[in-house]
């Protein structure tokens, strides 16, 4: 089965690190249009700016500018597909979630909120 | 041997973790204002949750998805998000009531008002839930909420005619207040099908790791246990008959449903009452909290689970943080938690197209659902049932409004 | 030269053909894994569109599709006929007639 | 020529995709839409009655709420509900009764409260014998 069906098995797909920790969702497909040769995937991408920009422009000003408030500019986590371990009904990657970018919000809440109320430890 | 324990184990959670404030509030309004002529509601909304409960756990042991992570898949995000925020505000205002109702049985037993009451609730939900030890606690709550069989008791003891009560069961429109009955249907219907129910189904049956051998299983969970939880609603409506309705005691605030024990059970009754409004509200409120965190967590891809320390899933945390937060504000705002409770029902109702139809997309596509595709019967009732509910409940809410002002 | 394009804002939304006439919305982009690279052989124009943007027609059309009272089909449009220019909607560079139809039959894999 | 998953030619009876509405359908859908006409004349009728029946729920709801606070004092006075809820209850009552189209109902009600008030259970019971015999 070396056809693949970039909407339906790709797009919105759960991403998850090397052990099983959830990174993110596919929000979005860089294809690269080439001369004379055809479109290649050149990498997926996972942002909440992504995602967001997908309704329409408008929602990508919004979004644009929300995320730029919050941690400079907004930049989304792109992989390419040879870095994609397993894939099946989710998308394994050879990442570690502790330094991955698109838990950076994760780690923010859990350092900064969560680890200070008591029992969240 | 573990699975016929599961399967007993599931039934009776989802008995005690049928009734919920929105049962108990439109029930006995329902009761108390037109007896057992709105029974037809519980038993159409019974069905369609039957058949909604059934679909998610088959839905998520086929395709191994939870039924928010496969809309989203199926329809992009620009197709999800609108039917996911109309189902956040809605599990909003129905916290919101879950909470009030555990707050209203507190001021029936002390006689100190509702809103102070707000934030050690509130407090008390969020603990549980901080402290991970969900699957403990939920199972709890459900096992506790089996007191809510009283209601089922009373009427034994009352000695309802099973003739009247049949008669009941077969939709009819009154000679007058047409507007509130039509109200009080769809909140009845919107109370029985809560969206978060089969959602919340289909993370456990994901988590408990169910495979194709618990298909039977699945369906035998979900009949048996809708239905017993939808007759101990359906008793409430019926003590409601017997005790409220003959006296001409309407159900406007809950120190008048507050009664209707009394009668069937003398003292006890009274406490009995309070003890299932707080247990079945309170149960439904930390399913109601989780639910909504593990859609928020399906939808953006954050990890999930029942037993997650908050340090392992902030996001998954703090949202459920944050949703506790605004419904314990609205209790405090001192809304009135009847009229919040029977407005919040008959809002699920409007909405339920936009949660059930995507769903039952999902059900029909081979590619989720391979061989265990829906029949047409299945999808042809749940769509006549939702569609039908949404309409009516355009058409009541407006008339009440006019109506009771 | 080459340009790189977000595919996800062009997914589920009209196509044009070379009339400038509408066939359909963007459904399916089917890839080819080649050296470890996904390269794009065929894309799917939905008749109704399976990944229609969710509007209320939409679901409409969901729900007669679920009830089996219409299928959706649509055209198939090869690689090297499809262009995305910068902010307009994704055309093809052939008359709809000259493209191959297909109906929609959901794959039984997986 | 397109992988044998994604039929191009065959427009026919697809599997699964009947191309004709099916009987249950059409007839279930005529049925539908004949209880819909139904309910909507029903709920028109009812829009019109709406406005005229306020002043009947009124009367309704203040009936209630009389009938509310007997029973309440009568299951006090009988030791069947706390004192707490029962004032709780019957303050409720009168200020409800107040609003009402009949104000002067609340009097009594705050008479019972009174006495629930002070736990005289005998002064309760004597007003509700005089209520009851009104």
């Amino acid at each position: 089965m070396n056809d693949i069906d970039l909407v339906r098995d790709i797009l919105d797909t759960q991403v998850l690190d090397r052990e099983k920790r959830a990174l993110g969702k596919v929000d979005g497909v860089g294809l690269e249009l080439r001369d004379g040769a055809p479109p290649r995937v050149a990498y997926l991408e996972i942002g909440a700016v992504t995602a967001w920009a997908r309704l329409g422009p408008r929602f990508a000003r919004w979004a644009t500018r929300l995320a730029s408030r919050w941690q400079g500019e907004a930049h989304p986590y792109r992989f390419p597909w040879s870095r994609v371990r397993d894939f099946g009904i989710d998308i394994e990657i050879d990442a570690d979630a502790e330094r991955a970018p698109p838990l950076d919000l994760e780690r923010w809440l859990r350092d900064k909120v969560v680890k200070r109320i008591p029992g969240g430890q | 041997m573990k699975k016929i324990l599961g399967i007993a184990l599931g039934v009776v959670t989802s008995i005690g973790g049928f009734l919920d404030v929105g049962s108990i509030a439109t029930s006995a309004q329902a009761g108390a204002a037109f007896g057992y002529s709105l029974l037809w509601a519980v038993l159409l909304g019974t069905i369609c949750v039957i058949f909604l409960v059934e679909m998610s756990g088959r839905f998520s042991i086929v395709s191994g998805h939870t039924i928010t992570a496969a809309v989203r898949k199926r329809f992009g995000f620009a197709g999800f998000i609108l039917p996911f925020a109309a189902a956040l505000l809605v599990n909003l205002l129905v916290l919101a009531s879950e909470i009030g109702g555990v707050c209203v049985a507190l001021q029936l037993l002390t006689g100190i008002g509702f809103q102070v009451w707000a934030i050690p609730v509130a407090m008390a939900l969020w603990l549980l839930l901080w402290l991970a030890t969900f699957d403990v606690v939920e199972d709890g709550t459900a096992l506790l909420g089996l007191v809510t069989l009283c209601f089922v008791v009373a009427v034994f003891k009352l000695g309802a005619q099973p003739g009247e009560l049949a008669a009941g069961l077969v939709p009819s429109l009154p000679a007058q207040e047409r507007a509130h009955y039509l109200f009080l249907a769809v909140s009845v219907i919107g109370a029985t099908i809560a969206p978060y129910l089969f959602l919340f189904y289909s993370s456990g049956a994901i988590e408990d790791k169910w495979d194709k051998s618990w298909i039977t299983a699945n369906r035998v969970i979900a009949t048996s246990g809708m239905s017993f939880g939808a007759l101990i609603a359906m008793a409430v409506m019926v003590v409601a008959a017997l005790t409220l309705k003959p006296q001409g005691i309407r159900v406007e605030e809950y120190e008048q449903a507050a009664l209707m024990l009394v009668p069937a059970l003398g003292g006890w009754g009274f406490y009995l009452f309070i003890a299932s409004l707080a247990i079945a509200c309170f149960g439904a409120a930390l399913e109601l909290s989780l639910a909504t965190a593990y859609a928020a967590a399906q939808a953006f891809g954050w990890n999930w689970g029942e037993n997650l320390k908050p340090r392992a899933a902030a996001r998954f945390s703090m949202t459920y943080t944050v949703f506790i937060a605004l419904s314990a504000l609205i209790v405090l705002s001192g809304l009135n938690p009847m009229k919040l409770t029977l407005f919040s029902m008959a809002i699920t109702a409007v909405i339920l197209p936009l949660t059930v139809m995507p769903f039952l997309v999902l059900m029909n596509d081979r590619r989720y659902m391979g061989s265990h595709v829906n029949s047409r019967f299945s999808n042809v009732v749940v769509t006549l049932i939702v569609v039908l509910s949404a309409i009516l409940a355009i058409i009541a809410i407006p008339l009440e409004i006019i109506g009771s002002r | 030269m080459s340009r790189v394009i977000a595919l996800e804002r062009y997914v589920g939304k009209p196509v044009r053909d070379a009339d400038g006439a509408e066939i359909g919305h963007l459904h399916e982009v089917r890839v080819r894994a080649e050296a470890g690279e996904l390269v794009v052989s065929e894309y799917l124009v939905g008749g109704t569109g399976l990944l229609e943007r969710f509007s209320l027609a939409g679901l409409a059309r969901q729900i007669a599709l679920v009830l089996g009272v219409r299928h959706s089909a649509g055209y198939v449009v090869p690689w090297d006929a499809m262009e995305f220019p910068e902010d307009e909607a994704a055309r093809c560079t052939r008359r709809a007639a000259d493209l191959e139809r297909f109906s929609a039959v959901p794959p039984e894999k997986r | 020529m397109i992988r044998s998953d994604y039929d191009a030619t065959s427009h026919a009876g697809v599997a699964g995709y009947p191309t004709a509405l099916s009987p249950t359908v059409r007839a279930s859908a005529l049925l539908a839409s004949r209880a819909m006409l139904r309910i909507a004349a029903a709920l028109i009728l009812a829009a019109i009655a709406a406005c005229g029946d306020r002043h009947e729920q009124e009367l309704r709801s203040a009936a209630s709420w009389s009938k509310t606070a007997l029973v309440v004092a009568r299951y006090w006075t009988e030791g069947q509900v706390p004192g707490t809820y029962a004032r709780r209850a019957l303050e409720k009552a009168s200020q409800e009764l107040a609003k009402g189209p009949l104000p002067d109902a609340a009097e009594p009600v705050d008479e019972l409260r009174a006495a629930v008030e002070r736990g005289d259970r005998d002064t309760a019971r004597r007003l509700l014998q005089e209520l009851s015999a009104r």
